[in-house]
């Protein structure tokens, strides 16, 4: 089923003034985490749209983590307060989706918690491990052909996956 | 509105960085660049040792004008630590300084990450990302703030005083806010200073008198900020005045009045001499306080408690009339540019590590006690006695009390190695009495500090490398009947023992003030995880902060002696001046702006900015952007729901291509 | 209220009086107190010391036993048993190499442990639980002028605690107190006893025990009270090797529950006092009802 | 002829790992961080009968100095009060590194010999092996005889208390399910690091 060689993938949206610093520091303290997280630097994360997160899903992402500081600490005031809000919308809609509640998640850390940055990512990754690639790229396409031919959509999603995984080998 | 751009027209240059071993260790540079040489757009790509340098910037300066090129990509470290240097260097080739991306591979990729090949997949990846990215940059004009002059100086311990006197004698004006009733902090509380054993007072009391006499200085004592509105350059403080009960412009602190109380002897634990002498309600902190005004305690006098008293205080002042019970809190608006943050460190409790006795046995004492029993202006006039009257024969020091300890504070508090030294030189010269020190390591690394501790161990001072383990006053020999004993272990002899002396003294740690969280949150600033200010960068730029006009000095940073701690303060007004001179800021120009003809009027994001700079403009019925007011964070822009709303350097465009970027596969 | 109880080995041994002591004292609370089946041993420290796998299989043994029951909590009154069992629930939690080991010998022989049931001690309950104003009520004969020296040993402290602090217990201090004794300020109350080294090493448990008793008469105690079946040995057990040593100690060690037995107005018969070494004194005439 | 000892430590006498070994125990990881502070021997009751105080045994595991630290008597005077655990400034389980020690010893059998604490270990090993409990007037008795009979003649006084105070068991305890229990313990003896209580005695 799976390659061998399966790699989780995470695009990473953190705050320049928090989540992005702690990075910086979790770098200068020389932390080791897993290197499947790819960060995208806002100036905060109330400038995530979620079409970014749907895009990074679209795109290939496994995972999408965003990165703000913490609520009461926001540099501009309240920022990530807008952030959550927003999220919880964007989870029930992925849930509509049946994209597994792991896939997406928001950490609040702060320039000092270089630690928090490591071991959310390191636990993130191992989250989505067993969830398996997302590939919403294929199942896009697969939907677009089911549509296309008139097949119901649920019937055939498991086989497509398969096929497709197969014909990438 | 579509940028249009075509292959033709750009022209890439990407450099990576090697950064010495520190990313060339890890990733493949060579390889990076060998990659991104083939995608559309790049015209040249290069890796060289250090970008940073001369000869890196130059290369890229160079390259601009042999190859036209017209974007410029530089992999290497941390965008906030070298955004800076490369942009400058993009507009010394002759291109708009945004046309640049930074791809941070150093403390995102080479530093957390130990598989050579997936640490040049990721940096590959991060590298694609800013090339599609920066294909899309605009150029943009930086913008300019006026920097309003004056500055407020938070907290009047020696970092505060000295931070203020610097600014005040190059001719700023300042606004020195201490909490309590006088400026002076801890360092007004010490007999002498280490390692010079030259006495705190002669140097600190010249330098509270400067501020008091100083006409650039406004002196706001008793007095904490509320409220802090604005940005660098244009902060709006609001100061809450403590009403202290005495007029401090007609106060002469002749003291007559607290002469005249109708307590006839102190009563209240004295916060100056750490509760070894007693107060009165009415009373002047110490005898060289700054402002020499007298100050009444509220929850002490009869007065204002019950309003039954004789008020023979005021009786005492009928010529000047300086004692004035109505007074209340008041609420002062300021205007500055730059705030300096020095608002110090509290002690370690004692009594939060019960196998030391404090609280229980009299004469275990803290460091800060022993100082004020040592000073000659102390509640004994200078003599070291136990709470019984009597000289003690044999005094031990115990070190690392609430320091270099996991189940309180980690960090080591770095003066008390140095302090208890200083004291322990002073028993031995007031009393004569036996003193031994346990210690874990002697840190004495500053200046002439070395030598002080070979002065200590000279003078006889006996040295235990040992960690005590606890105080009891529980005998087991004749000898030690009647005395407090310490068990340790004497690492270095390598046996455990049992050391009876008359008094101990905890040299307890610093940690952060109780309230540091709050006035973190105040001045919009970062604290590490042990709750100490956290500086922008620990070399680079030791006293900014984060946020922009705000710096720190002195122990509210972390824990550092009386040298150290001047010479931040000297360093955060110098950075203040650095600002006000040149009247101005460049800021980022990633404000959001409307593109007016999307804007269908929704006013959704009215109420997501919190600087109110989104208005809807009455005639057309679209909302503006005021540049000005706009800090940049882009909430606006992702709650657009015409999308209508953008934002300069995070254009949706940019971000989708480097998402984009980021995940096509190698 | 009802409670799992795993007396362990010592109860049924030299630690008799202190189970003859518990039953009627928590019965007379309304507390039930129901004995495992086929408990074992907890493994104490010795054996610790040879397997620490097995330790825990030995100790997890009691745990299944006990879950089964459907009891809400395990209460046992010593203090190895306690440390024991406390620390099997940590290593079960945070070992995934021991959780193995254990979860197969459990299946292998029919048992399972969730890892989740409490293990406290008596005192624990009777503070938390039970209460020292249900307690006060039931005391008829107050222990007025009675001087005690509250020792608490080690293991039950420490480190697994929950419920008192490691350096200057209370719990203790505040049920003698109910009880209407006067508690002496006991600076020893955590320091070892010497535990097994009393039997294996008399030369060093000793001086342990006579440090604790005689500090204890120094501070003017008239009796030491204990929680822990091998620290009341050791305390009461030695006073001739001590005297012939060190010189006398003449200081009576009881359990906790036999002072509240006193003051519950239980007949001393009933308390197991008489297995004592040294023996308690007559309780101090009460003084005249003004 | 006065005998005047070298205490020189040679590179060959440690055996690399054997910390690294030790720290990966689960409860042990923390020795790394010792600073040796002396608080764990400050605070020991026994530390002062310990040929190498206990802050020295952490210092001698971390430098891989095995048989020194195996064949000692300091790691078999651990009480286990506790107290050095609780009170460690950098949170390190020294009890439990005892334990570890004393698993260790016993597994190599290099604890120091006619040394009555490991004796007493392996014999309450045995007894509540085949019991399931620990009957302790038998157990001393055996322990006795083991270690040091003459300390019976020294007893006596004792034992005759014990008979009087009704608290000299003869009779062994035991549990009824002894065949469930010795499954149990024996669960794991494929692991060649377990032993036996046969290998034991």
């Amino acid at each position: 089923m799976h390659d061998a060689n399966w790699e989780p993938r995470i695009v990473a949206f953190f705050c320049n003034w928090c989540t992005y610093t702690a990075a910086d520091l979790a770098g200068v303290s020389r932390l080791k985490y897993a290197p499947n997280v790819r960060i995208v630097r806002l100036m905060c994360s109330g400038r995530v749209d979620p079409q970014f997160i749907l895009a990074a899903l679209a795109g290939g992402a496994d995972g999408v983590l965003i990165g703000g500081c913490h609520i009461g600490d926001c540099h501009y005031v309240e920022g990530n307060l807008k952030t959550l809000r927003r999220f919880q919308m964007l989870k029930r809609m992925l849930a509509e989706f049946g994209i597994e509640d792991q896939r997406v998640r928001l950490e609040w850390i702060s320039a000092s918690e270089g630690d928090k940055v490591r071991s959310v990512i390191n636990e993130m990754v191992e989250q989505l491990r067993p969830l398996g690639a997302l590939a919403l790229r294929e199942q896009f396409k697969e939907w677009g052909r089911e549509v296309a031919d008139g097949q119901p959509v649920s019937v055939a999603l498991g086989e497509a996956k398969q096929e497709t995984e197969v014909a990438h080998v | 509105m579509k940028t249009n751009l075509t292959n033709g027209d750009i022209r890439i240059g990407f450099y990576i960085c090697h950064c010495g071993h520190n990313i060339g260790g890890v990733v493949d540079c060579t390889a990076v660049a060998h990659e991104i040489t083939g995608l559309p757009g790049v015209v040249v790509s290069r890796d060289y040792k250090y970008m940073c340098s001369d000869p890196g910037q130059e290369l890229i300066r160079n390259d601009i004008r042999e190859h036209a090129l017209n974007r410029i990509v530089v992999a290497s470290c941390s965008p906030l630590l070298h955004e800076h240097t490369f942009r400058n260097a993009v507009e010394a080739g002759g291109l708009n300084r945004y046309f640049f991306q930074m791809v941070n591979i150093r403390e995102h990729d080479s530093w957390v990450h130990t598989d050579h090949a997936k640490a040049t997949t990721k940096a590959v990846a991060l590298a694609r990302a800013a090339v599609l990215r920066v294909r899309f940059h605009r150029a943009l004009e930086t913008t300019r703030v006026a920097i309003h002059p004056d500055v407020l100086v938070v907290g009047g311990g020696i970092s505060g005083i000295h931070a203020a006197l610097t600014l005040a004698n190059a001719g700023k004006k300042v606004y020195l806010v201490e909490r309590d009733p006088s400026i002076g902090g801890h360092m007004a509380k010490f007999d002498k200073t280490f390692p010079t054993l030259d006495c705190a007072a002669c140097i600190l009391t010249p330098k509270m008198s400067a501020v008091r006499a100083n006409k650039n200085i406004k002196l706001w004592t008793y007095s904490e900020v509320a409220k802090v509105d604005g940005y660098v350059g244009n902060y709006t403080v609001t100061v809450r005045r403590k009403p202290r009960y005495v007029n401090e412009e007609l106060c002469i602190g002749c003291q007559e009045c607290i002469e005249a109380c109708v307590f006839k002897e102190g009563k209240y634990p004295d916060e100056f001499n750490v509760g070894l002498s007693k107060r009165k309600p009415i009373y002047i902190p110490f005898p060289q306080a700054v402002p020499q005004v007298v100050v009444i305690d509220p929850e002490r006098c009869l007065q204002l408690k019950s309003g039954r008293c004789k008020k023979t205080c005021v009786e005492a002042c009928a010529d000047r009339q300086a004692i004035d019970f109505t007074q209340k809190e008041e609420m002062a608006e300021i205007k500055v540019g730059n705030i300096i943050v020095a608002t110090g460190f509290k002690l370690f409790d004692a009594k939060r590590i019960p196998q030391y006795g404090y609280g229980l046995y009299p004469n275990v004492v803290t460091s800060i006690e022993l100082e004020r029993l040592v000073t000659s202006s102390g509640p004994t006039g200078g003599e070291i006695i136990m709470r019984d009257g009597r000289t003690p024969q044999s005094v031990a020091f115990v070190l690392c009390v609430g320091s270099r300890d996991f189940r309180t504070n980690r960090w080591c508090s770095r003066t008390c190695c140095m302090h208890s030294m200083k004291l322990a030189q002073l028993v031995r010269e007031h009393t004569g009495a036996d003193v031994t020190v346990f210690y874990l390591d002697i840190r004495a690394p500053g200046k002439g500090c070395e030598e002080f501790y070979d002065k200590s161990l000279k003078d006889g001072i006996q040295f235990v490398r040992g960690r005590v383990a606890e105080v009891t006053d529980w005998a087991l020999t004749p000898e030690e009947e009647g005395k407090l004993v310490i068990r340790a272990e004497d690492t270095l002899a390598g046996v455990v023992r049992r050391i009876p002396v008359d008094m101990i003294v905890l040299a307890v740690g610093m940690e952060p003030q109780a309230d540091s969280q709050a006035v973190r949150r105040l001045f919009n600033m970062s604290c590490g995880s042990e709750g100490w200010f956290l500086e922008k960068h620990p070399k680079l730029a030791p006293v900014s902060t984060f946020t922009d006009g705000v710096f720190i000095a002195g122990c509210c940073q972390g824990p550092k002696d009386i040298p150290d701690s001047i010479a931040q303060a000297g360093a955060a007004a110098a950075e203040a001046m650095a600002l006000i001179d040149r009247g101005y800021i460049e800021q980022e120009p990633n404000t959001a702006y409307v593109v007016e003809e999307d804007c269908s009027g929704c006013k959704s994001c009215l109420p997501l900015c919190p600087y109110t700079a989104i208005t809807l403009d009455g005639t057309t019925q679209k909302a503006t952007i005021n540049a000005a007011l706009c800090k940049g964070c882009g909430t606006c822009v992702a709650a657009c729901p015409s999308g209508s709303i953008r934002q300069h350097l995070f254009e949706d465009d940019e971000i989708f291509s480097e998402i984009e970027g980021v995940l096509t596969h190698a | 209220m009802k409670y799992a109880y795993f007396p362990g080995c010592s109860l049924k041994g030299l630690g008799r009086a202190y189970e003859e002591s518990l039953l009627p004292v928590m019965e007379k609370l309304g507390v039930e107190l129901v004995e495992l089946n086929d408990w074992n041993c907890c493994g104490a420290t010795a054996y610790m010391s040879v397997d620490e796998t097995k330790a825990c299989i030995l100790a997890a043994r009691n745990l299944a036993i006990a879950e089964k029951t459907g009891s809400r909590d395990l209460v046992t009154p010593c203090s190895a048993c306690y440390l024991v069992l406390n620390k099997t629930k940590h290593y079960l939690k945070d070992s995934p190499e021991i959780r193995g080991s254990v979860q197969r010998a459990l299946e292998g022989a029919g048992l399972r442990y969730s890892g989740e049931m409490p293990v406290r001690h008596p005192l624990d309950i009777l503070v938390h639980d039970v209460g020292l104003d249900v307690i006060r009520e039931k005391v008829v004969r107050p222990l007025t002028g009675l001087k005690v020296a509250p020792y608490y040993g080690c293991q039950v402290v420490r480190p697994y605690a929950t419920f008192d602090d490691a350096w200057n217990p209370t719990t203790m201090d505040r049920l003698l107190a109910t009880l209407g004794a006067e508690v002496v300020p006991y600076p020893l109350k955590t320091k070892c006893c010497g535990g097994s080294l009393t039997g294996t090493l008399p030369d060093t448990g000793l001086r342990l025990t006579y440090i604790l008793l005689k500090e204890a008469v120094r501070r003017g105690a008239d009796v030491i009270a204990t929680i822990c079946p091998l620290c009341q040995f050791n305390l009461d057990a030695y006073h001739d090797q001590l005297t012939r040593q060190w010189g006398p100690v003449p200081i009576p060690t009881v359990y906790f529950t036999q002072l509240m037995g006193l003051a519950f107005g239980l007949p001393e018969s009933q308390l197991g006092l008489r297995r004592n070494f040294v023996r308690m004194k007559p309780l101090p005439a009460l003084p005249a009802r003004a | 002829m006065i005998q005047v000892p070298r205490t020189v430590k040679y590179e060959a006498e440690r055996v690399k790992g054997f910390g690294r070994e030790i720290m990966s125990v689960p409860g042990c990881e923390q020795l790394m961080r010792c600073i040796q502070c002396g608080t764990c021997s400050g605070t020991c009751p026994l530390s002062v009968y310990m040929e190498h105080s206990p802050r020295q045994i952490m210092a001698l595991v971390r430098a891989d100095f095995k048989d020194e630290v195996l064949r000692s008597r300091s790691i078999w005077l651990c009480a286990s009060c506790y107290a050095c655990t609780v009170e460690c400034p950098r949170e390190i389980r020294i009890t439990d590194i005892m334990y570890a020690l004393k698993q260790r010893a016993i597994l190599e059998g290099i604890y120091p010999k006619r040394f009555p604490i490991p004796i007493l270990a392996k014999e309450f090993f045995k007894m509540v092996h085949s019991k399931g409990r620990i009957t302790e007037t038998l157990l001393v008795m055996r322990l006795f005889l083991r270690a040091n009979w003459r300390a019976v003649l020294s007893s006596w006084r004792q034992g005759i208390g014990l008979i009087r105070t009704g608290r000299f068991v003869l009779r062994h305890e035991r549990i009824e399910n002894r065949a469930q229990l010795a499954g149990m313990l024996d669960s794991d003896l494929h692991d060649e690091r377990r032993i036996t209580p046969k290998e034991a005695a």
